[in-house]
C-alpha cells in the first residue's frame, strides 16, 4: 500500500500535517475489547444464503490509532472555534459551550423516540416551549419542529401550501415564484415538491422587482418564495406591496427565514402577513454546523395553515405533554422525517433562547447588523458595494474591478484570506452579482477581529495591484494548495478501492 | 462601531422596514445566567425516563457507543466548521467525509454513498425519487414491512401529484408477498420505477431479497433495500443481491437515540446511478504540488448550483453524525462489528426463548436477527404494567397496524449486545406475573 | 497594548499561531451571564478593612474570545493524541478514552470529599478495589491511594520507613542511599523528609555497584532508595545480593515503582524483599499526564510498614465500605494529603486495570520491553548504546560520536527530530551518561511508527556528518525557534504586568 | 519485531530477572470489554449519594463550572502532553501556565505563583517549608483555626526531626488569638520561621490579617495566609495585608470535587523569596527570531536539577487543574468572581436567618463570607436525621475538634451561588422537624 500523503514526520512541527486515509492504517488483527463475543451457535438461526458471503474488509486499527487519525485530521479544519469564519448566508456565530453539555444530557440521549409520552416529559416539554417560543419570534400561529435543515423546511411549506389549495379545490396553483437572487435551495424545493419554478429578475437596488413578479403572479401561482433579508443582505423594502400582491393573485406567501438572524424582535413575518416560513436553528439560533450538518429547520406558519403542519407535533393536556397521535389532525401533510425532529439540535436551541430572553434577542440583531454595516463600511474602502445600505446581517461587495485592472479574481482573494488566516467568505453567491464575496460577521465577533479581517481584505488588493501572480498562487499557507477539481469530476473517485 | 458609522442609533440600520411592520417587544421568558440555565436544562432531562430495562428497537437500537467516538465528535475543529467549499482548510472534514463513502460502500456492497441524509426515512424517499428520475417511471411499490415512518415520509415526499406509491402485503410468516409483488410490476396501474423492501424488515423478519430484486429487475424497476447498518457485518448486502440503491438509518453507528435525531440517512448506489445520487460526495484529487487531498465533487447535481434542476434540494446534512459513524466503525473495527450483530442474535434468542417459555410466543415464523415480533393477550395494558415495573417492552403493533388483526396483541421487541440476560430473565419473570 | 505574537493573520493556514495573553485580549465591559447578579447588600456583613482595596484586574473577555484563545493554545502543544512521544522515564502511553469518560460521571465529580462514608459507597468501593489490586501488583500487603505523584509517594515511604525505625528506637537511621542513576526525586524527597542524602556511584554496567553500596551501609542508613528497572532502563541484575545487604545492614529497601510499566506480571518488588513502593498511576497505569500533572502514586508495603501508612484508608466492614476514622491506626505518619488523593485519577487506573486484567497487564510489559528492545537495536545503527542489552521498557543512547565528529549535540538532535514530526525523548538524563539520549516507547505504539522515528533519527545522524549547521539550526518548523533561555533566568518575566 | 532482534520469544527479554524473584500470575480480576467497564463504573457512579441539597464546604465548595471549562481540559492537546521541557512545541501549556501565574498574582496581590502543587493542603506545607529555609528558623506558629487536614499534612511535611510545629488557640468569637500570637513568638521554644493563619479560617470566620502579619514580621518571622481564592475578588489580598507566602485550594476555580482530587494548590509568595519558591515557573522570553515566547524558568530549583538540593521533591504537580482554574477565571471573569463572591455571601446570610429562626444559632461572633458555625443540640444525630431526608447539612465539628466543648455541637455549613433559596428553606424547615 502506497501512503501518498507525505510522511507525518515532515510536517507536524510545522502544522497539521496530511494523513493517511484509514485503509491505509488498517493491520491485521488490531482493534478489539471493545465489545464482549458471542457464543459460537449466535448466527445459528439464519440460514445461509442470507448471510454476507464477501468479507468485511473494515480497517483494522487500535483506539490510539483512531484517536490519533481523527486529532491530526481535526486540525486540517478551520473552524468558528478557532478563527472567524466570515461565510455568507451560513451565519457562523459562536456555538457555547453550555448548549453542548446539555444536549449530552445521559436524560436526554438514552431516551428512544418510540418511548410512551410518560416516559418523554422533559423533552417533551422542552419541544413545547420551543414551539411556543419560536411562534412568538416569527409571529405565528404554530410550528412543527421536525425538519431536519432549511430546506427541509422549504419542502414542508411548500406541501402545506399546496394541501392548503387543493382543500380549497384550487388544484391548478402548481408554480412557485422565486426571485434570482434566492437561495439554491429555494427552487430546488418547488422542483422536489412536483411545482413548477418561475424565476423572476431583481430590480437594480437588490430587491424584488414589484412589476416584473405582478407579471409573474395569476390563478396558477401556489407561493412566492422569499428570502427576507434577502441573501444580498437587504431588507425587502417593498415588502408591503409585494405580499399583498401575492395575496391578491390568490397565492401564499412563504417567507426564508434563514436570515432571521437579522432582524429578531424587530420583524415578525406572520405580522407582515407570511404564511408559513422556516428558521434555519443552525444560523439563528447558535447551533453548531457540524461541518456540513446536523440542523434544524422549524416551519411556523399562520392559521389558516396550521391544520397543515406535519405531525406529530407537541400538545399538552391534563395527563402533561404528548405527541399528536396518528391521524389526531388528518389534514396534516404527513411526516417529513421518521421521528420528531434533530432533538439534539432541538435542546441547544432552546438553551440558546433561554439565555437570551426577548431583550437578549434583539441585541443579537442589532449587534449583528453593526457589525456587517461596519465590515461593510471598511471592505468598501476596496471593493466595490454594488448596492446601497444599510445592510441587515450581511453584505454583497464585487472584486469586479481588481479582475478588471489586475486579473485577481474573487476566487484569488479568497484564497489569499486563507494565508492571512482567515476563512473566506461566501463567494460566487448569489448568482447575480459579478465576482461576488458575500460576507456575514455575526454579532459574536469583536471589532478587533472585523478590522484584522478587513485590513487583510485591503492588503489583498493592494497586493492584486503589487503582486497579482502572488495572489493567484494562494494559498500558500494551508496544508494543500489549490486542488485540481475538474479532474475530480471527471473520474470520480469516491472511495478507497476495497481490495486493502 | 456605531461612531465610525456615523450614526448615534443602531435604530438607524432598522429604518427598512416599513414602521406599520416593526415588531412588538417579543414575550418571551426571561433570560437565564449559565449556572440557571444549566439548572432548568439538568431537571428537563430529569424528567424523562431512561433507566427502563428497554427492549424497544423498532429502526433505532440501544448499541455501546465506546468513548473514542465522542471525544471525536465533540472537538470544535469538527462541530464549528461548515460545509467544506474550501478545501485547503477542509481536509479534515473532507477526508472523514471520504472515509465515511468508503465505509458505508464496504458495508452495503455498492461503491457510490452520499456524505448524508437527514434521516433514514428521508433517505428512503430519496431512493424512491432518484428511481423515478432514473427509469422516468411514476410508481413505486413498497413493502408493507419497511417501517411505517419511513412509508408516511416517502408518501409525502413523492406528493399527490403523478408520482404514487403501492404497499405489498406480507404473508402470515412476516415476509414480504413476493407473488403479490409480481402481479404489482404486471397491473396496469403503469410501469414501476422502484420496488423497496426492508432488511430486516419491520418486524424484524428476513426477506428474500435476492428473489424480489429479480422480480423488481425483470420489470425493469430499480430495486430499493432499506438496511440496518449493523447487520450488515453478517447478512448479506444490498451489493450481493443486486440492489440499485440501498437506504437506512445510520444510528446504530456510534449515534445516540436522543428522541429521534440528529440520526443519518445512509444512502448508497451503484457506479451507474452515479450521477443520479442526491446529496453531497467528496472525491480524491491531487493539489498544485501533487499532494493527495479531497474535494467536494459532482456538485452539479447540487441545488446552490442547479436550482430547480438540482437531484435534491438538500444543503445541510448530517455531516456530524457521519462523523460519529467513521469514528465508530474505525473504533469496533470488522470483528468487533460482527460481534456486536452476532451478540444481539444471541442475546435475541435468549429473549425468544424466555418469552415463549412465559406465554408470549413469536407470531410469525420467518428467521429473524434481533428483533421479533410475540403475541401477548392484552398486550397493551400489559405493556403499561411493564411500564410501570421498569421495563419497556418493546412497541405495540395494534397502534401502527390498526388494521391487522394477527399484529392486534403484538409486541415487536429486540435485543442487542447492550441487553443482559438478566435483563431478559427480569423481563420474562416480570411478564408471567403480569399475565397472570 | 502591544501584541508581539505575530498577528493571527500570518499563521493559521501554515499552522498554529502564536497566541495574545489573555490581558491582551482583554476589553472592558465583555464577558458576563455565567451567574446571576447578586443584592446589592450581599457583602454589607463584611467590616470595610477586610474588604479587597485594589482593583481586581483580572481580564474581561467573552466565551468566544476564551474559547478561541485556548483552542488555539491546545494545537501549539505536541501531545500523546497527536504524535508519537517517547519522552523517557515518562511512559507517555496512551490514555484510553473510556477512562476519561468514567472520571466525568456526575456520581464521581460530584461527591464531596468529607462526605459520609453512605454517601460515599461506589468511590469507595473502587478505592478498596485498586488498593487490593496494586497491592497484589507489587506483591505487598497494604496500599495508600494518598499520594498525589511519585515524589509525594516517595516521601511517604521514606516518612514510613522513619517511623519504623524510631518505633524501635533506631533513631539514628537518618541516611537515604541512592545510586547516581536514580531520579531526581529520590534525593530531593530524602533531603525533603529531613534525611542525609548519600549517592552512590554505578558499575560500568548501569548496575548498582555491590561495593560501593556495602561501604555506605552502616548503623546510620534509614533506607535503600533503588529505581527498578531503573533510569537507564536496566533491570537490576545484583539486586539478590543488594537486597541482602541492605537488609543485613538494618536498612529498609524502598523501591522506585514509576517504571514497572516494565515488568507487570514478572516481577513483583515485595515477593522480591522491598519493604516499600510508590507506583506511578499516571505512566503504568495510562492515567494522562495533564502537561505536567495530575498524577498519582500511590504506596505500597510490606507487613511490617502497613501500620505506618499515612491515613485514611478505606476500609471495608458489616456496614460496606468507609474510611478509617482519625486515630483508628495511631501508628499512622499522618496525611500526606488533605482528602483521600487525587480520585479522577484513582478511577481512570481502576477502568485501565479492570480494562486488562493479569494477563493483559503481562502483555501490557511484554509489548513495552519489545518495542523497547527494538527500537533500541534500530537507534543502535547510528548511535552509541552505553550499556549491554536487553534493556527493559525504555534505553539509553548517546550521540557522543556524533559530537566528536560533527559537534551537533543531543540537543540539537532533539530540536531535529521536532522538524520531523516527533516529540524529542528526555535528553541528558540520568546525568551519568555523556550526550544521553532516554528513549521509551512504551507497548501502545505500532511498529510503523518505531520505524519511522528510527528513520527519523537515522537520518538525523547522516545530516548531522552533512550539514551539521542544518541541524543545529533546528527546529525550523515549530511554532517558534529556539528559545532564549538564559535571558528568561537573569530577569524572570513570571507574569504580565497587571496595569491593563 | 522479536524476528528482527532474532529471539523467538519475549521471554528472552525478562531472563534479567532472577529466577527466583519471578512473579507467579496475577491474580486480578477477569479483564472487561469496554462494554463491560463502561456498565461496571456506571453503577459504582450511581452507588454514590450526590443528590442530596448539600450545605457541606469546609474547605472544598460546589461552584458552578461554567461549560466552557471542560470543553477546554477536555482537549487531548492538554491533558496528553507533559511537563512542556520542549518548548518549541509546548507554547500551549507554557503559555497557559504564564496566564495561570498572572491570574493568581493578580487575585493574591502577590507576584510570584508556582505553577501549581498537589493541593491546599500540601502547598501550606511547602509555604512552611519555605518559610525554614528563607529564615533558617526551625519553628512554625499556625493557628488552629486553618483546616485540620492542613494542619496534619503541614505536620506531617515538617517531619518529627529538627522543625517543629506549634498551634495557636482561637478566641471565643471563632479569630485566632493574637495575644496568643504573640505570647509565642517571644516564648523560648525557639525562634519563629513563619506564621499560618487562615482567611477566612476553618470556621468560616474573618481573621485579622494585617494584625497578624504586623506581628509576625515584628518577630523576624514570615506571614503565611491559606487563602480560598473566590473569596479574594472581595476579600482583601495577601499582598495589601504583608503576607510572605500565601497558599491555598484553587479547587473552587472550576474543579469538581470528586472527593478529594485531584485539586490545585496554590503557592504565591513575593518577588524577595522568588528564589525559595518550590515548584515550576514559566517566564515570559523571545526565540531566535524575537518572537515572544515562554519557557520554563529558574529550574535550578528543581529535583531533576538540583537533585538532594532542591527547593522541594516535587515533579509531577497538577498542571492541567491550573489549566482548568485560567480557563475558569477567564470564562467568569473579574465581575463574575465577585458575582460568585457576593452571591454564596447573600445566601449564606439568608442561611444565617433561616438557621437561627428554627433554633440554630452561629457559633461565633466574628464576621464571615459563606461559611459559619451553628449550635445544633445533638448535632450528630441531627446530621444523620436530615441526611436520611436527603439533606447534607455540613461538617459536624465534634470530629474535628473532639476536645472543643464550644464545638461539641456544632455544625459547619456554608452556600455557594449554587445554593438556592428554595434548598435554605428546605434546610431550615426540615431541621425544625428533625429537633422537634
Ligand atoms: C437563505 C437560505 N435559505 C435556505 C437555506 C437552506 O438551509 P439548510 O442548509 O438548513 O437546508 C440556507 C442555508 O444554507 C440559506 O442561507
Ligand atoms: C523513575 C522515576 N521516579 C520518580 C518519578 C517522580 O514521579 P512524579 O513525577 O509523579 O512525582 C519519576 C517521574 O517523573 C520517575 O520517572
Amino acid at each position: 500500500m502506497t501512503i501518498d500523503a507525505p510522511p507525518a514526520a515532515t510536517a507536524r512541527g510545522a502544522g497539521p500535517a496530511l494523513q493517511p486515509t484509514l485503509a491505509e492504517l488498517s493491520r491485521p488483527g488490531r482493534g478489539g475489547g471493545k465489545v464482549p463475543h458471542p457464543p459460537s451457535d449466535a448466527l445459528d438461526g439464519i440460514p445461509t444464503e442470507l448471510r454476507r458471503a464477501s468479507p468485511l474488509g473494515l480497517p483494522e486499527l487500535n483506539e490510539p490509532a483512531v484517536i490519533r487519525h481523527f486529532v491530526n485530521l481535526s486540525q486540517l479544519n478551520y473552524s468558528v472555534d478557532a478563527g472567524f469564519y466570515p461565510l455568507g448566508s451560513c451565519t457562523m456565530k459562536f456555538n457555547p459551550k453550555v448548549n453542548e453539555w446539555a444536549a449530552r444530557l445521559h436524560g436526554f440521549t438514552q431516551l428512544h423516540p418510540l418511548s410512551p409520552d410518560q416516559l418523554a416529559q422533559g423533552t417533551l416539554e422542552l419541544m413545547f416551549d420551543l414551539q411556543s417560543e419560536l411562534a412568538e419570534i416569527g409571529g405565528m400561529t404554530a410550528v412543527s419542529l421536525q425538519p431536519a435543515a432549511g430546506a427541509q423546511g422549504e419542502l414542508t411549506g411548500i406541501l402545506m401550501i399546496r394541501a392548503y389549495h387543493q382543500a380549497r379545490g384550487d388544484d391548478d396553483r402548481r408554480d412557485v415564484i422565486v426571485p434570482d437572487s434566492s437561495h439554491g435551495t429555494n427552487p430546488a424545493t418547488a422542483s422536489m415538491a412536483g411545482a413548477r419554478t418561475v424565476t423572476v429578475r431583481s430590480a437594480p437596488d437588490g430587491g424584488v422587482d414589484l412589476e416584473v413578479l405582478r407579471r409573474a403572479l395569476g390563478p396558477t401561482t401556489a407561493a412566492v418564495m422569499l428570502t427576507n433579508p434577502s441573501t444580498l443582505g437587504l431588507f425587502e423594502r417593498r415588502i408591503e406591496a409585494l405580499l399583498e400582491a401575492v395575496h391578491q393573485a390568490g397565492a401564499l406567501a412563504y417567507m426564508d427565514g434563514a436570515n432571521m438572524n437579522a432582524v429578531l424582535g424587530r420583524f415578525r413575518p406572520g405580522d407582515a402577513g407570511f404564511d408559513v416560513m422556516h428558521l434555519n436553528l443552525h444560523k439563528t439560533f447558535s447551533t453548531p454546523h457540524g461541518g456540513g450538518g446536523p440542523g434544524a429547520g422549524p416551519v411556523a406558519c399562520a392559521d389558516r395553515l396550521a391544520a397543515y403542519l406535519p405531525g406529530p407535533l407537541v400538545v399538552r393536556d391534563e395527563a402533561g405533554y404528548r405527541l399528536e397521535r396518528p391521524g389526531e389532525r388528518p389534514t396534516a401533510i404527513g411526516r417529513v422525517r421518521a421521528y420528531q425532529g434533530n432533538v439534539g439540535v432541538l435542546v441547544r436551541a432552546y438553551a440558546y433562547l433561554r439565555a437570551h430572553g426577548a431583550a437578549g434577542l434583539r441585541e443579537v440583531s442589532e449587534d449583528a447588523v453593526l457589525a456587517a454595516n461596519y465590515l461593510r463600511a471598511r471592505i468598501g474602502e476596496g471593493y466595490q458595494l454594488p448596492f446601497g445600505g444599510p445592510c441587515k446581517h450581511e453584505f454583497v461587495a464585487s472584486a469586479s474591478a481588481l479582475r478588471r485592472d489586475t486579473g485577481v479574481r474573487t476566487l484569488d482573494v479568497a484564497k489569499r484570506l486563507i494565508d492571512h488566516g482567515f476563512h473566506p467568505p461566501t463567494i460566487y453567491f448569489p448568482l447575480i452579482v459579478d465576482e461576488c464575496l458575500l460576507i456575514e460577521p455575526t454579532e459574536t465577533e469583536s471589532v478587533d477581529t472585523l478590522d484584522a479581517f478587513a485590513e487583510a481584505m485591503l492588503a489583498i488588493a493592494r497586493e492584486a495591484y503589487e503582486d497579482p501572480d502572488r495572489v493567484k498562487a494562494a494559498p500558500s499557507s494551508a496544508p494543500v494548495r489549490r486542488l485540481d477539481e475538474a479532474s475530480a469530476a471527471r473520474q470520480p473517485r469516491l472511495r478507497w478501492s476495497s481490495a486493502r | 462601531m456605531l461612531g465610525a458609522l456615523g450614526i448615534d442609533s443602531v435604530d438607524v440600520l432598522f429604518e427598512d422596514i416599513p414602521a406599520a411592520m416593526r415588531a412588538r417587544d417579543l414575550d418571551l421568558p426571561d433570560a437565564l445566567t449559565e449556572l440557571e440555565l444549566a439548572a432548568r436544562l439538568s431537571e428537563l432531562a430529569s424528567r424523562n425516563r431512561v433507566d427502563l430495562d428497554s427492549f424497544l428497537g423498532a429502526g433505532v437500537y440501544h448499541h455501546y457507543i465506546p468513548a473514542a467516538v465522542d471525544q471525536i465528535v465533540s472537538r470544535g475543529e469538527f462541530y464549528t466548521a461548515y460545509t467544506p467549499y474550501q478545501p485547503e482548510i477542509s481536509q479534515g472534514t473532507l477526508q472523514t467525509i471520504y472515509e465515511y463513502q468508503s465505509l458505508i460502500a464496504e458495508l452495503t456492497g455498492l461503491p457510490v454513498v452520499s456524505a448524508s441524509h437527514y434521516d433514514g426515512a428521508a433517505a428512503t424517499a430519496e431512493a424512491a425519487l432518484m428511481a423515478v428520475r432514473a427509469t422516468g417511471r411514476e410508481r413505486i411499490l413498497a413493502s408493507r414491512a419497511i417501517h411505517r415512518q419511513y412509508l408516511d415520509v416517502t408518501r409525502t415526499y413523492l406528493g399527490d401529484a403523478t408520482l404514487r406509491l403501492d404497499e405489498l402485503p406480507t404473508g402470515p410468516d412476516g415476509v414480504t408477498d413476493l407473488a403479490a409483488l409480481e402481479t404489482a410490476l404486471l397491473s396496469d396501474a403503469g410501469p414501476v420505477a422502484g420496488v423497496i423492501l426492508g432488511q430486516p424488515n419491520a418486524f424484524g423478519v428476513l426477506e428474500s431479497m435476492t428473489d424480489a430484486a429479480g422480480l423488481a429487475h425483470r420489470a425493469g424497476a430499480l430495486f430499493i433495500a432499506v438496511i440496518e447498518p449493523i447487520s450488515l457485518a453478517v447478512l448479506s448486502t444490498p451489493g450481493e443481491y443486486g440492489a440499485d440503491i440501498c437506504a437506512g438509518e445510520g444510528q446504530p453507528l456510534g449515534i445516540a437515540p436522543q428522541y429521534g435525531g440528529p440520526y443519518l440517512g445512509i444512502l448508497a448506489t451503484t457506479e451507474a446511478l452515479m450521477r443520479q445520487i442526491p446529496g453531497r460526495l467528496v472525491g480524491e484529487t491531487r493539489d498544485l504540488d501533487g499532494r493527495r487531498a479531497f474535494v467536494m465533487t459532482l456538485r452539479a447535481r447540487e441545488q446552490d448550483i442547479r436550482r430547480e434542476k438540482a437531484a435534491s434540494n438538500i444543503c445541510t446534512n448530517q455531516a456530524l453524525c457521519a462523523l460519529a459513524a467513521t469514528t465508530y466503525l474505525a473504533t469496533i473495527g470488522p470483528h468487533g462489528l460482527r460481534d456486536v450483530a452476532a451478540l444481539g442474535a444471541a442475546r435475541a434468542r435468549e429473549l425468544e426463548r424466555a418469552l415463549e417459555a412465559v406465554g408470549a410466543p413469536r407470531i410469525h415464523a420467518g428467521s429473524y436477527l434481533n428483533e421479533f415480533c410475540v403475541r401477548v393477550p392484552h398486550a397493551q395494558q400489559v405493556h403499561q404494567a411493564l411500564l410501570d415495573r421498569g421495563i419497556l417492552a418493546g412497541l405495540p403493533l395494534a397502534r401502527w397496524y390498526p388494521d391487522d388483526a394477527q399484529l392486534s396483541d403484538g409486541l415487536l421487541v429486540c435485543a442487542t449486545e447492550t441487553t443482559t440476560l438478566g435483563q431478559i430473565e427480569r423481563f420474562a419473570a416480570t411478564l408471567r406475573e403480569v399475565m397472570a
